[in-house]
């Protein structure tokens, strides 16, 4: 590969380094990382730095690597791209038809980022230096529990206080435990039903047609209904006046009239 | 482990003791077993006499909220038995009252005093015995004068805290049926029976409820 | 509800100021994260004023083996640093930290309440997961509040703990803290248009942290 001008000045020991770079491009931690090792080299103050060098450096960079054929993450790439953009605005007379932050601006705040990212190096490496819990410091070895007394308070708000009140003297009506019996047929109703219709049951009959009028719409009136009815023809098989069948599992349950023994 | 006086020892000049002190004060903080002397005298530098150290620390603490003691063969810092009360962390809960307790509350207010069988009448359902303990216990209601009725059952009034609690300087203050409606709180619907308004206007029972408003008045008075 | 200075408050005498003194240091010896005033004071009888008490305290132990320190909004004991080497036995195994979690601590305890998209500019790589979990795992970070800016990202910022783990009083005392803000090197400067941003924010992440977020906020309300 042909050495730029620019390589041929810098000295055997700095394109060793930029060798080892080359080879270690795994261990740089993005372009930027990249830009303060190559500042690095520049041995000045990181604002005094010169970011048209450092960008030549790091076009350098990418051309050896492309040269070497390594594959360079696209960030590398990027900002390939962007510091040759750069580095074009720092060489030309500045356009004045162009709008957009000037080479100056850019290559200052590249600076910045530089300086800012060695600054927070630096504090991360002297935060780490700190005392540290568990290592130079320590808190005391034997644990004392500390025992949690749990306090209940009841709140209540007067406006609490006037629902309830409002809601137990706006009450239907004081029924205690009664029970909404709209919907319960109950056994007995069941059985004076029955009796009056069994003296017609000659054949066997679904217990289903015995029902009440009006309760086999709503669900839960017809599993009142059903549960009555069939308990009362129970009843009436007991005091010997019926007889009940069921042909199959789940079959409908059947009733006649229990013949009187001539 | 028994470095029983290495000759280097007396090439080191030991820490003054007054720094073996703090060195011993430190391992017994940090140490989550007791430590015998043995093995501070491990830990220590060369030259330490830990006993002497740890004698002066015991001096140091004595009386304080923490304390040397000797455990078994070794040494710790325990927190002084008589500060053991400070060791709890308290912790408050705040529940909202059931709809129970809050409704007996109300009828205790509005119809004080008022029998449990009052109130069993007035909310429909029987009234638990941990609905009126809750209360009690709260101190928001205690126990008025019997009732004059046959049976001569217990009443309950309510007590200076409620009022304290509710903000209420009396239970006139309670707002009356005609207010809780017109607040939208109450359908449009007459109450079966009359006691419209908050201090249940009976006049059978307001003689009754006098007397225990003035009981009521007399040991709220201290507190505030 | 609010019973603001119950009324038996002052008729009981503060317990005397050498008396609090003791209380303090038992509660802070016994527990072992930092102890705000407000839980002392929640612990300690009626009338006790545990900053005066902790003042007293904190002088009483300087120079000692161990040692009352500030630690965020509390105070907590811990051995004297210098005194470190004696502990060997207690000294706990920690993980080592990659170079990324370390950079990423220290920018975010720098630049807090910092996005993650304001790491990524200054490291000038993409921030990892794993990175920011790490942190979140050692609680050494915790989700802050959102920045008021477009999409409202989430903000990192550091914890009690990490202020006790490197022994800071608040994050104010950071070493160099002072210098790099007059340095302008904390400022929050935005690169200038076609900059290249190493963060690729991939707005789907950004989705992604959002939700993971909401559910953290809900705790986080109460820290300040």
């Amino acid at each position: 590969m042909a050495d730029s001008p620019q390589q041929l000045s810098l000295s055997v020991a700095e394109r060793l380094a930029a060798e080892a770079l080359i080879i270690d491009v795994d261990g740089f931690e993005g372009p930027l990382d990249l830009l303060l090792t190559l500042s690095r080299t520049q041995k000045v103050d990181l604002r005094k730095i010169s970011v048209l060098a450092l960008a030549q450096q790091y076009l350098a960079f990418v051309e050896r690597a492309k040269a070497l054929r390594l594959e360079l993450a696209a960030d590398y790439l990027v900002m390939a791209a962007w510091l040759a953009f750069l580095k074009s605005r720092l060489l030309l007379p500045p356009d004045p038809s162009e709008d957009g932050p000037s080479g100056e601006e850019l290559a200052a705040h590249l600076a910045f980022q530089l300086e800012r990212l060695q600054a927070m190096r630096d504090a991360a490496a002297r935060l780490m230096a700190r005392d540290q819990l568990g290592r130079d410091f320590f808190v005391r070895g034997a644990r004392e529990d500390v025992t949690r007394v749990r306090r209940v308070r009841y709140s209540a708000t007067l406006l609490d206080l006037m629902q309830g009140y409002a809601r137990t003297r706006t009450r239907d009506d004081f029924r205690p435990f009664v029970m909404d019996r709209d919907s319960v047929f109950t056994m007995e109703q069941a059985l004076e039903r029955l009796r009056g219709l069994i003296g017609f049951a000659g054949d066997w009959t679904a217990i289903a047609s015995y029902l009440p009028e009006g309760w086999e719409g709503d669900p839960q009136r017809l599993r009142s209904a059903t549960a009555a009815t069939f308990a009362a023809s129970l009843e009436l098989v007991k005091e010997g006046q019926l007889e009940i069948r069921q042909s199959a599992l789940f079959a409908p349950i059947e009733l006649r009239k229990k013949e009187k023994p001539r | 482990m028994t470095q029983s006086a290495p000759p280097e020892e007396s090439l080191f000049q030991a820490p003054p003791l007054a720094e073996q002190e703090r060195m011993v004060e430190a391992i017994l903080f940090a140490s989550p077993e007791p430590v015998s002397l043995r093995e501070m005298t491990g830990r220590m530098p060369h030259g330490c006499v830990p006993a002497e150290a740890l004698e002066l620390l015991r001096k140091r603490y004595a009386g304080r909220g923490v304390q040397v003691m000797r455990v078994g063969d070794g040494f710790a810092m325990r927190t002084a038995p008589d500060l053991g009360y400070l060791m709890q962390r308290e912790t408050t809960e705040m529940r909202k009252l059931s709809r129970a307790a809050i409704e007996t509350l109300a009828i205790i207010a509005y119809h004080q005093p008022t029998t449990r069988a009052e109130i069993e009448e007035i909310r429909g359902v029987s009234v638990s015995r941990g609905t009126i303990d809750q209360l009690l216990e709260l101190e928001w209601i205690k126990f008025g004068r019997r009732k004059m009725t046959p049976g001569r059952p217990v009443t309950f009034v309510v007590t200076g805290q409620f009022l304290d609690h509710f903000g209420l300087e009396t239970v006139r203050d309670l707002p009356g049926l005609k207010e809780l409606r017109s607040a939208g709180l109450l359908d449009n619907r007459l109450p079966p029976e009359g006691m419209p308004n908050a201090a249940g206007n009976d006049p059978l029972e307001a003689e009754e409820e006098d007397l225990a408003q003035s009981e009521l008045f007399e040991d709220e008075a201290p507190q505030t």
